[in-house]
């Protein structure tokens, strides 16, 4: 079930590969077939999850599929090693409850993703392809357990992202593409020399032999090759690990201070691979953080919990700022990004159940908040080739249904109650408050909500509240009964939102709010595995509770 | 003269490193491509004494073989070179190495 | 003062010679071919047709039939210990063999030889002999031996590299390789003839018997094995013994380019593991050898430098050719990784990269053939938006580009992976050098990705749309290449396999 | 499930319903739905009512309360804390149903009102959907019984206050208005938040009633200078709701709303809200918070009314009036007069929202003139409108006989039994601020009447400028887009505009709350809503009384006011004196069941505060009669006789005046620092951000942007300076490294010799050596 949920995209993009690239509508059906496909895929496993089932170490007798559901695990790579015994590389997916929340979200925004790719014109074959080479390997990564797995698809990731926004990108393309692949590459070749290190400490406890499975590093007990560099003992190489990750993973997130690539990134990219970024890859590094980071090493988390939740805050805050004084709407939405992602890692620095559902959680709730955020700047910018925020003004006046989904996604976006946002980041907050280490860190941060508002809110005026500005982007006509109408230069289309963009729109917009009234469809699925992550990541937590 | 008579190993492996720095020196400073390959026929006969001069000295019979071999790759090699300059000559209508130099950086 | 061996000896060695021959046969088997395609060339005038090349590749892949035979064969030295058979040796015979077929096949692929020279005469019987060259080179356990070979090997080199006679670059390159060649490997025998003098041996295994036995003036032997370095280093093309390169493989055809940077680098790596490993005193060392001499120390620092400056410099290429005799100088750097390592996981390691390179380099050079015909051109201007006009080209020079870089799912990764892995496992001291190797591979994504960046991200100046189709065979076998570096990229576990049987010289594995 | 309970639940989803239904269909629907708005707050104000009765009336029970919660977020089996839920619930107890009973009958009449007022508007629909959400949200907060709930009902206020004050959102300064009330309202949450995060961080539960029996015993494990500052942070909430000082700028910018809006939302019940949470979390509140509450309170009544005396906008009077009373709840609160503070809170909302209705209706006559300088001699042409407004005035100004005079009364009589409790000099400043605006207020709302109502028609004065002089002029309806004063004549409204104001009006007189005239203690309100027993108190008596040196440094800790500090030394010593008096009087109180509900106070202090509140009734009556009179009076010299020229006094004192009508420059001020620092840090920031951030990762930042935009070789230092963070190092070594590259076969040669040979050289001296 896995295989077919992370596979179905890419034999949609063998399947194009035979289409001619003439037949732009049937390779666009076919993707979009793959990610409908995908989604009821992700619905199917939304069922079958068993939420009671805890996940992130293995289950009784050290095996993965007592405690990891919809597991597969086939013998992949095998290869003698003399001395070294043989290297094992297992074909290893499973899901458990911080896995299969981003699974659906992936689901959701590559579907979403390939409807607002309906408007791409240029070389709409190699597009759809990569697009699907994408999609492919986002889901990958998040069912993988085999570190090797995961890497492959970690990087796999790459490539397409690169020629996404380097061939269908802005004027500064070239610039946005390789700054994102020279970055998140520079994260990820050290990963790979921890993999190999970890690969060489870790024994998984039902053959002897070493292994890439996480379930097995999870466990703290399997580090037991004596004078393996990660070995316990070995601190000085095992904190090195853990930043050489963090850093790795910080990089997707982003984090201060390696978050640059990511403005230039969105606002050179389409749309779609926009909607696809914010929502989905930058998952990618606070999940990676969950999954390897700190269960691998929980005594370092523990030390390092302090400096994570001030880089949270510093996200946080400024971000915020950031945005504040932001003039390209795209670019304040992708600094909100930052911010948001700043709750996430707060969150996880709390190291207590409260905040890492509330960073998990965040981590959803940004997903479909983002991907609304970003498909309303797509919509403006088809219209009026600009996403100058001052070139607008007034626009609820003529474009109602337009201003009220904004309305709803960016108040959603600064955390209103009875919107998903709210309870993430309410819950990131309470965590970080009740532990004691972060608790001066959530004090400051708290100011985030008072800047997320202002930005949000100022941006909303600007664009959609007052009359229209004298250089807006639009013309101002008043027809004979004094009704008035604006058009935009060279825009054939429906001024309002068309129903492509409402169905794009619409379910994403429900999700917000139905999750904000009542999570638990949700959160039900992470609770138990976040109990059991707080737990691995240890006892030091509970006892600093007050 | 008995000096002479007592020719000992040191000679002739002074003479071999003489050659050698000869060769190298010829190879470094000259410009002329056909000189450069003399330079490099010295540093093959300043290996060919050592071989010879060790092989009378620790009795065994390699290092004949092994000269004998090197003066026939050095013919060989010689042969190849001369082709290949003559070639550069007919494009360059000059053998003077320093100023072959359009690949570079 | 030598007494001339007695008729009884002279009996015996003939016996010898006569059973070792059925060693020796695929050798054999390829001289003969050699002649063969001289004689076809006489009979066919050495007029433009598809005969020459297709002798050749059918000779040669009819050599790997005799290849094959000589896994029965024990481990052990054959004709008085001048030559070795054991499957590391083996592992290059179907190395070299099948680089040559392929340089065959780029070769017919290129059209720039109907331009430049009217006859291929000799062409393919210089690669056959240089098949027979590096072959011998990896089985060659004797000094003397190795000399031979070696220079068999670059003397058909010169003339390859200047094939195109009325070619300013080729010829240019073609002195320069020889001028170079020809020093370093006088340099070498040099060398030699002071290991001679020390040991009183040419055949490896005595020779580290006898400097175990006996022990060697430190200074002497210092000057001896750096001597030799430089000429392995030259084949092996690793800084800084690498000047020649760029230069000749910019000038040389693209086939011998393709060639020289795999072939005759892998020889380079064959010889210089041989060497290092049987005869210089390499019982468990530690990093300071026993006898004063730190091997291991000059060979990281050859490994770096190559790494760094290969990288490095390969910034700043605008020419294809060159940016890849570039990257090639930081691959070697990368083998030694491999190299320096003198343990069993290190070799397996480093024939597995081998492997790897050969299919990645090769296809990127086949490529760039195809796309040099078409554009008539190598610079990467001229790339611009071919992307769109060569979709499969384009696609496959990306895969080998990734492969390059070494990331997954390509079998360039899994290169990296097992070096980086070898290091690990052998201690911490050297994760320092595969952090070097690292950091160097990201520098190596930037130059790789120039490529992929011209032909998508960017259009052509001229507006002609009109797709270039390099035809059907060119296509398969690129798709082929392509296939097999993302395949073994993912499931590696055979060739790694392989690597591993083969990583035993004279039958003995290191540990 | 308690009846009541599912009463409660049907009254507060129905104006979600009428949300609902309002804002999807409201153009399909005949009239645009506003009968369903009134309709269903009809309904919900009949059940309401019902509560009420059932609860108030019928069979009072001081202690009757009835609470019912749901599993809203299970958080499963939390390690180091167990099972954890996040429960909703909803708790009836009297002061719910009397809120309850206000918020409903209110919302109504606006609903009822707006049909008139807002009739023809292009929004109409919306706007009763939004009336809906209000109301649900209100109704929510009312309702809540955890800390949790309340907070979020508290920001969906927030929003549909935002909502309703940009109505007009064409309008710039509408926009504004909408943001400001946002972001000053969100700035009290953080506040609310940290103080609820403060809470739970110690009890894992939000639920009042939880962590009220966690404090009483005794579990509030952090030191209690965090539980001060848990009761200043949640309070916080409230100077941003209750638009207290220094937050309250934004309640008068929100008069660009609808008028109705005003009256129900910036008069009656959100701003009110604040006060409800306050007493709702009364019993947590520690003495040092309480002082804080109190002076707050003070300076926000005095502050707020000398702004209102100079003010010339009809509705900007009454938003300062409003700030000034809601001034005097929180002060009452903040004494310990917790009966008297909702008291008022109940009457000011019927007289206020009564006053604000009947500007609306003025405005409406004036076709949208605000400003009363051009108004005058109105009580002709509406004698209705005269009538209501006048009596609300007089229960504003607290004239006796009205409602004001009980409520306002039993405040500044608890504020004077404060002051004599605490013994403090500085205590002494709380009734004298009380008493001040007492007379001011007076004062202000005598010119109001005047210059509307008395005197000639003054339309003609007006400066003739096509855009009505200062932009927050009037509501600019599509229909009554212009307005041309000589033509139309001003005419009384209409029925469904009319009937609220009576209704209102009628509820402002004392009988509908206390028998007695002068003593609103004697009547029910007071009666049923007594003082409820502390909860710190109780558990740690040496809050109360604690040396004050232990006290500051915590208390500056966490950054409470400073005069609290003093006021904390100065009074520690008294209070331990009063303890003990105080406990008898409780338990003389107590015995022969006075006017307090004959509760019995676990707190000393409360007891004596609540006791020497109640005898210091009658100074308080007196005093405040006088101030009144004075005011009033005051007024009539300057408008009616016109014995001083206030135009000329404004001359005289022209400083004080500008502060005045400057609103004390407060606007002006947080422009300045606040607003103009964060838009100055934010810009500085993202500077920083292009440039240094960016350019330290990119290696040297202007070679990289300058090279971003120039296509060509710009890439090269993007990746040096990503692979190794400095873009010259690999460049330049690329560049310099190149050169030996010189094409000459000869350097090679030499470089290979030189390397050959410098290898040897070095190992010979490591030889020698």
């Amino acid at each position: 079930m896995l295989s077919l949920i992370v596979f179905l995209p890419i034999i949609a993009g063998l399947i194009i590969l035979a289409v001619p690239s003439s037949q732009k509508q049937i390779i666009r059906i076919v993707s979009l077939l793959a990610a409908i496909g995908q989604g009821v895929l992700a619905f199917l496993i939304w069922r079958g999850y068993d939420p009671s089932i805890p996940g992130i170490t293995a289950g009784p007798g050290g095996s993965a599929f007592g405690s990891f559901q919809f597991v597969e695990k086939l013998s992949w790579i095998n290869i003698n090693l003399g001395a070294l015994g043989s290297m094992n590389i297992d074909y290893f997916l499973g899901v458990d409850g911080i896995s299969v929340t981003m699974v659906i979200l992936t689901a959701l925004v590559s579907a979403i993703g390939v409807l607002s790719s309906w408007t791409i014109q240029k070389q709409v074959k190699g597009y759809f392809i990569l697009y699907n080479l994408l999609a492919t390997a986002m889901m990958g990564c998040f069912v993988a357990l085999d570190f090797f797995l995961f890497y492959v698809f970690w990087e796999l990731m790459l490539l397409p992202m690169y020629f996404l926004i380097g061939i269908w990108g802005g004027p500064n393309r070239e610039y946005a593409a390789i700054k994102f692949f020279l970055y998140t590459l520079f994260g990820s070749v050290f990963m790979l020399l921890v993999m190999i290190g970890l690969y060489f400490s870790v024994t998984d406890p039902v053959t002897g032999n070493h292994t890439f499975s996480l379930v097995a590093m999870a466990t703290q007990s399997n580090f037991n090759v004596a004078g393996a560099i990660f070995a316990p003992e070995n601190h000085g190489w095992r904190l090195i690990a853990f930043i050489v990750l963090f850093i790795g993973f910080a990089i997707k997130v982003p984090m201060f201070p390696f978050h640059t690539w990511l403005p230039d990134a969105h606002v050179e990219a389409p749309t779609p691979i926009s909607v696809i970024l914010a929502g989905v890859l930058l998952k990618l590094g606070t999940y990676g953080m969950m999954r390897i980071n700190f269960p691998l090493f929980p005594e370092v988390f523990q030390a390092s919990m302090y400096v994570i939740g001030i880089f949270g805050a510093i996200n946080i805050i400024y971000g915020a700022f950031c945005a504040l004084a932001q003039q390209d709407l795209k670019k304040m939405v992708a600094y909100s990004s930052i911010s948001h992602m700043g709750y996430v890692l707060l969150g996880l620095a709390a190291g207590n159940s409260e905040g890492m559902l509330g960073a998990l959680y965040q981590m959803f709730n940004h997903g479909t908040i983002t991907a609304m955020l970003f498909l309303l700047v797509g919509v403006i910018y088809d219209r009026a080739h600009t996403r100058q925020i001052d070139k607008f003004g007034g626009l609820s006046s003529y474009m109602p249904r337009y201003a009220a989904v904004v309305t709803i996604a960016w108040f959603a976006s600064l955390g209103l109650p009875g919107l998903s946002g709210f309870i993430s980041e309410a819950f990131v907050f309470v965590g970080a408050f009740s532990s004691v280490t972060t608790r001066p860190i959530a004090i400051v941060s708290v100011l985030g909500i008072v800047f997320g508002a202002a930005y949000l809110l100022w941006s909303l005026q600007r664009m959609f509240l007052g009359k229209r500005k004298p250089d807006a982007a639009y013309d101002l006509e008043v027809d004979a009964e004094g009704h008035e109408h604006i058009h935009f230069h060279d825009w054939k289309g429906k001024l309002d939102l068309d129903a492509r963009e409402l169905v794009m729109l619409v379910p994403l917009a429900v999700i917000t709010i139905a999750l904000g009234i009542y999570p638990m469809p949700v959160i039900g699925m992470l609770t138990s595995s976040i109990n059991k992550l707080v737990q691995v990541l240890s006892p030091v937590v509970l006892t600093s509770l007050n | 003269m008995e000096q002479l008579a007592t020719i000992g190993l040191n000679h002739y492996l002074t003479i071999s490193a003489i050659l050698l720095c000869l060769g190298l020196f010829a190879v470094m400073t000259r410009k002329n491509a056909i000189v450069i390959l003399m330079g490099v026929e010295l540093i093959l006969n300043a290996a060919n004494i050592n071989f010879l001069a060790f092989s009378k000295y620790n009795g065994s019979m390699q290092g004949v073989m092994f000269s004998l071999f090197v003066i026939v790759l050095a013919a060989a090699e010689a042969a190849i070179a001369l082709a290949i300059v003559i070639n550069i000559f007919k494009i360059f209508k000059s053998v003077d190495v320093s100023s072959i130099d359009s690949l570079k950086e | 003062m030598f007494e001339l061996p007695s008729g009884a000896e002279i009996q015996s060695i003939i016996a010898v010679l006569k059973a070792n021959t059925g060693f020796f046969i695929p050798e054999i088997y390829l001289s003969v071919l050699f002649m063969a395609v001289i004689l076809v060339d006489l009979v066919t005038k050495g007029r433009k047709n598809n005969v020459l090349s297709i002798t050749t590749l059918l000779g040669l892949l009819g050599s790997i039939y005799f290849i094959f035979q000589q896994h029965a064969l024990p481990s052990g030295e054959i004709f008085f210990g001048m030559y070795v058979i054991d499957r590391y040796a083996l592992f290059f015979k179907y190395f070299f063999v099948v680089s040559g077929i392929i340089a065959v096949i780029i070769t017919m692929a290129d059209e720039q030889f109907n331009r430049e020279v009217k006859s291929m005469g000799e062409y393919y019987a210089l690669i056959i002999s240089m098949v027979i060259g590096m072959i011998m080179m990896a089985s060659s356990g004797d000094l003397l031996m190795i000399f031979l070979s070696m220079e068999l090997v670059s003397f058909s080199a010169y003339i390859l590299t200047g094939y195109f006679k009325r070619n300013r670059r080729s010829s240019e390159a073609a002195l320069k390789y020889l001028v170079y060649g020809a020093v370093s490997s006088g340099l070498m025998i040099y060398g030699f003839s002071l290991i001679y003098g020390l040991t009183a041996q040419t055949n490896l295994i005595k020779i580290s018997a006898a400097l175990a036995a006996h022990g060697y003036d430190p200074l002497i032997m210092i000057l001896a094995t750096l001597l030799i370095l430089a000429g392995f280093g030259y084949k092996i093309g690793a800084v800084p013994f690498h000047f020649w390169s760029p230069d000749v493989y910019e000038g040389a055809p693209t086939p011998i380019t393709a060639y020289l940077s795999v072939a005759s680098k892998a020889a380079g790596f064959a010889l210089l593991m041989r060497f290092f490993y049987i005869a210089v005193p390499r019982a468990a060392l530690p990093v300071e050898d026993v006898m004063g001499i730190d091997w291991v120390a000059l060979l990281i620092v050859l490994s770096i430098a190559s790494m760094v400056y290969g990288n490095v410099v390969a910034l700043w290429q605008k020419n294809v050719k060159r940016l890849l005799a570039y990257s090639s100088i930081a691959h070697a750097g990368y083998l030694l990784l491999g190299v320096l390592l003198r343990d069993a996981l290190g070799t397996q390691a480093t024939l597995f990269y081998l492997t790897s390179y050969f299919l990645m380099n090769f296809g990127a050079f086949y490529v760039v053939t195809l796309i040099a015909n078409k554009t008539g051109s190598e610079n990467l201007e001229d790339y611009r938006g071919l992307g769109r006009r060569m979709p499969i080209a384009g696609a496959a020079l990306t895969v080998f580009l990734i492969s390059l870089v070494g990331l997954p799912p390509t079998i360039g990764f899994i290169g990296k992976l097992m070096i980086f892995s070898a290091l690990l496992a052998k201690g911490s001291l050297y994760i320092w050098l595969a952090l070097i190797g690292v950091l160097t591979s990201v520098i190596s994504l930037y130059y790789y990705m120039l490529i992929p960046l011209n032909m998508y991200l960017r259009d052509s100046e001229q507006p002609e749309e009109k797709s270039f189709n390099p035809g059907l065979i060119a296509n398969i076998l690129m798709s082929f290449l392509m296939i097999l570096t993302l395949w073994f990229g993912l499931f590696f576990t055979p060739l790694s396999d392989f690597a591993r049987y083969s990583s035993a010289m004279f039958g003995i594995t290191l540990q | 499930m308690h009846s009541l309970i599912q009463l409660s639940i049907v009254v507060l989803l129905l104006p979600l319903l009428s949300f609902v239904t309002l804002i999807f269909f409201n153009r399909r629907l005949p009239r645009r739905g506003d009968f369903i708005g009134v309709g269903i707050l009809g309904t919900a104000f009949a059940l309401s009512a019902y509560i009420f009765w059932t609860v108030i009336v019928q069979s009072y029970d001081p202690a009757f309360r009835v609470a019912w919660d749901f599993t809203w977020i299970d958080l499963g089996n939390v390690p180091g804390v167990g099972p954890l839920q996040v429960k909703m619930g909803i708790v009836i107890d009297n002061l719910t149903a009397i809120m309850l009973a206000m918020v409903t009958l209110i919302s109504l009449l606006v609903h009822l009102y707006s049909t008139g007022y807002m009739a023809g508007d292009k929004n109409y629909g919306r706007y009763f959907a939004y009336l809906g959400i209000f109301t649900f949200s209100m109704l929510g907060i009312v309702l809540s019984d955890n800390l949790f709930s309340i907070y979020i009902f508290w920001e969906l206020v927030g929003l549909s206050s935002y909502l309703l004050i940009g109505f007009f959102f064409e309008k710039d300064s509408a926009a504004d208005a909408q943001k400001k009330a946002f972001l000053a309202n969100r700035v009290g949450d953080i506040g609310m938040w940290l103080g609820i995060l403060i809470l739970y961080s110690q009890f894992h539960t939000f639920s009042f009633s939880e962590v009220y029996a966690n404090l009483a015993a005794g579990k509030f494990a952090l030191s209690n200078a965090w539980l001060t500052a848990a009761g200043i942070l949640l309070f916080m909430g409230c100077v941003g709701k209750s638009a207290q000082f220094p937050l309250h700028i934004w309640l008068p910018d929100a008069m660009e709303g609808p008028t109705p809006v005003s009256a129900l939302i910036h008069a009656a019940t959100m701003v009110a809200a604040g006060v409800y949470f306050v007493a709702r979390i009364f019993v947590m509140l520690t003495p040092d918070a309480l002082h804080v509450i109190a002076f707050i309170g003070a300076f926000t009544a005095f502050m707020a009314a000398t702004i209102a005396i100079t003010q010339n906008d009809i509705k900007r009077v009454l938003a300062y009036s409003t700030v000034s009373q809601l001034g005097y709840m929180v002060l009452g609160l903040g004494v310990g007069a917790y009966s008297a503070a909702l008291f008022h809170l109940v009457t000011h909302a019927f007289f206020k929202a009564c006053l604000f209705l009947g500007s609306g209706a003025i405005i409406h006559a004036m076709h949208h003139e605000q400003d009363m300088r051009w108004m005058g001699g109105l009580r002709k042409h509406m004698p209705w409108t005269f009538a209501t407004f006048t009596l609300a005035t007089l229960a504003l100004a607290g004239l006796p006989l009205t409602s004001g005079f009980l409520s306002k009364d039993a405040i500044l009589a608890g504020a004077i039994g404060f002051a004599n409790v605490e013994g403090g000099g500085i205590y002494y400043l709380i009734p004298v601020l009380g008493f001040f605006s007492a007379m001011l207020t007076a004062f202000y709302m005598g010119r109001q009447i005047w210059l509307v109502f008395f005197g000639e028609s003054r339309t003609h004065l007006k400066p003739a400028d096509p855009h009505h002089g200062d932009h927050h002029a009037h509501d600019s309806h599509a229909a009554h887009g212009d307005d041309h004063h000589a033509e139309h004549g001003v005419h009384e409204v209409s029925w469904n505009m009319r009937a609220p104001l009576v209704i209102l009006a009628a509820l402002s007189v004392f009988f509908v709350y206390s028998p007695d005239p002068l003593d609103g203690a004697k009547g029910w309100f007071m009666k049923m809503i007594p003082t409820p027993a502390t909860v710190v108190g109780a558990a740690n008596p040496q809050i109360g009384s604690l040396p004050a040196g232990s006290v500051l440094p915590q208390l500056a800790a966490v950054g409470a006011l400073p005069e609290t500090h003093t006021a904390e030394g100065a009074v520690a010593p008294a209070e331990h004196g009063a303890a003990p008096a105080a406990a008898e009087h409780g338990a003389a109180a107590a015995s022969h069941g006075e006017a307090k509900g004959g509760h019995a106070y676990s707190d000393p202090r409360q007891a004596e505060i609540v006791h020497a509140g109640h005898a210091a009734h009658y100074t308080a009556i007196y005093i405040s009669s006088v101030m009144v009179v004075l005011g009033i009076g005051l007024a009539f010299v300057v408008y009616v006789f016109g014995i001083i020229d206030p135009a000329k006094t404004a001359v005289a004192i022209r400083p004080l005046y500008l502060f005045s009508l400057n609103k004390w420059y407060w606007d002006e001020i947080y422009q300045a620092t606040f607003i103009k620092g964060s838009v100055v840090l934010s810009k500085l920031l993202s500077w920083f951000d292009t440039n240094v951030v960016d350019g330290i990762v990119n290696g040297v930042a202007t070679l990289v942007r300058k090279f971003a935009f120039a296509n060509a070789g710009f890439d090269k230092y993007v990746v040096d300076g990503l692979v190794n963070f400095t873009a010259f190092s690999v460049n330049t070594t690329g560049a310099v490294l190149r050169k030996l590259q010189t094409g000459k076969v000869q350097t090679y040669v030499v470089m290979l010799l030189v390397a050959v040979f410098g290898y040897f050289i070095y190992y010979f001296t490591r030889l020698i050596y």
